[in-house]
């Protein structure tokens, strides 16, 4: 579980990550207070101890959107890396110019609207329910999205029966792993190089991993994945 | 005390939700911590003779701005009263997809509509007039959304099903 | 305008964070609408004659209780306060020609810019400043960009026609 300081502000999270994150999208300041490092360590704690890997697939992208929020909320707005210049396209100094006037006006506004400071409130704002403006079902109906372009079709495919299953590629790799001993290699059990025999026999060591069955060590970054079946003999 | 003190040490009353305590707000205002009753007072006592709703209380050993107490029972029975509240064009959009073919997953939604659909689904969940119903047997179990009972009321409806027939195919 | 309904209008005011429209004041205090204005400016002159430390301020069309401009630098010192990460020279660029030039796709920012727009438009629709509004009727249907509630609500503003008109010869 999560330590409570996570959320100092919101207790009320209890380890849901969709709840957060409904939370931050209402309230986007709220990003600002999370500890990421034990959000962080949740999340792979919850993909690892899920009886269904299923259930848990979208919190890894939904911590990574708060990740980004906050990121967007307390990291200095450096400089855009890779703004590259356009092609000349004969545009003259007019827009440049407009340009610096435009920033000019937008930014002595902000300014100004930033030295009132609003009250905080002692209570926590109660939701209200707000009934909709112009509430009417002939409006509802002609809000029909009205511009429909045509999708361009996606042609066919025939799809086939994977003849090798990740059940069976899970008992191979297994029974390869205890039949040496100590470390092997990730590269020494994919058999052929093909991107789906790589990607069965990754899916197949996730699996095992997943189930307690192997250990994987990895030191860095694009180095070789080593499988240890140690201990786990039957 | 200075004029200029007694509306500083308002405005700094005004920014706190917790009471402040008569040592913080000493620093605050770069005076002695037993000169602040005095300065609260004087505070008191000009809010009171401007007739304003707003007076000092002492709370939790400290000092809290908030509205008077005769105030309290308007407050209570108006603050309740909510004003509609206008939805943009593209949350009436998400809206009348979601209503004429829920349950639906965002993606759906986005399908139809050909454009980011997140922010005006995340409205109308806010707004009560959708919810989540479900999740789709599909990778990634993605959530689908359909009215809400809120939605019927607001509408003017009993069921889903007294939704004018229309057929959008023809539309297009 | 009696004296209690200003200090009712004082109270209500207090007990909010964001900004109340017009509809919800009046509807509040059970008043009409176009008296609301009225009702305003007499607390704003209330408070301006009564040497209080709060004022009356109008942002995102509304109306918020909120301390006094002059004293925005004492508060900011004294309390630390937080002010919003600032945003790069790329992100002000593209929200001025957003804000000015709205709706508006990232090509046209472009042609206005002469540099890649991608990365500043995607930091200003995750700080809500802009948002996707629609799509234009051209090749490819690319996204429309616009400013969005938020965007007036930070910028003090009721609406987008406030902006201050761009002076091209005061920099040249």
């Amino acid at each position: 579980m999560i330590p409570e300081e996570v959320l100092p502000a919101e207790r009320s999270w209890q380890g849901d990550i969709q709840a957060l994150a409904l939370k931050v999208r209402r309230s986007p300041m709220l990003a600002r207070e999370l500890h990421l490092v034990y959000l962080v360590q949740f999340v792979s704690e919850r993909w690892r101890e899920a009886a269904d890997l299923q259930t848990v697939s979208d919190e890894a992208p939904v911590t990574a959107w708060i990740i980004r929020r906050k990121s967007d909320l307390v990291l200095p707005q450096r400089e855009v890396a890779g703004e590259d210049a356009l092609e000349e396209s004969g545009a003259d100094g007019t827009d440049a110019l407009w340009l610096a006037g435009a920033v000019q006006g937008l930014q002595s506004v902000f300014e100004a609207a930033q030295m009132y400071h609003g009250h905080a409130s002692h209570s926590g704002d109660r939701e209200v329910y707000h009934p909709v403006k112009g509430a009417d079902l002939l409006k509802l109906v002609g809000s029909w999205p009205q511009l429909r372009p045509p999708k361009p079709a996606i042609a066919p495919q025939l799809v086939r029966d994977d003849e090798y299953p990740l059940e069976r590629r899970m008992e191979r790799l297994l029974s390869t792993l205890h039949q040496r001993a100590g470390l092997v290699g990730f590269t020494d059990v994919t058999g052929s190089p093909q991107p789906g025999e790589v990607v069965g026999a990754f899916l197949a060591v996730v699996h095992l991993w997943h189930q307690n069955q192997i250990a994987v060590h990895q030191d860095s970054a694009y180095d070789e994945i080593w499988l240890d079946a140690g201990g786990k003999r039957p | 005390m200075s004029g200029e003190t007694d509306r500083r040490l308002e405005a700094l009353l005004f920014a706190q939700t917790a009471p402040s305590s008569a040592e913080q707000i000493a620093l605050w205002l770069g005076i002695e911590p037993d000169k602040v009753p005095e300065a609260i007072a004087q505070l008191s006592a000009r809010l009171e003779q401007s007739g304003s709703a707003l007076a000092v209380h002492m709370a939790g050993g400290g000092y809290l701005l908030s509205t008077s107490p005769d105030l309290d029972s308007f407050l209570a029975e108006r603050l309740r009263l909510a004003a509609p509240e206008p939805l943009s064009a593209a949350a009436w959009e998400v809206l009348a997809v979601v209503a004429y073919r829920q349950p639906i997953t965002r993606l759906e939604v986005e399908a139809v509509r050909q454009v980011n659909s997140e922010r005006a689904l995340d409205t109308l969940v806010n707004r009560e007039l959708i919810g989540q119903v479900g999740r789709k047997e599909a990778p990634g179990r993605p959530i689908l959304y359909g009215t809400t009972p809120q939605f019927l009321k607001e509408f003017g409806l009993n069921a889903i099903e007294q939704l004018p027939e229309v057929n959008f195919s023809s539309r297009t």
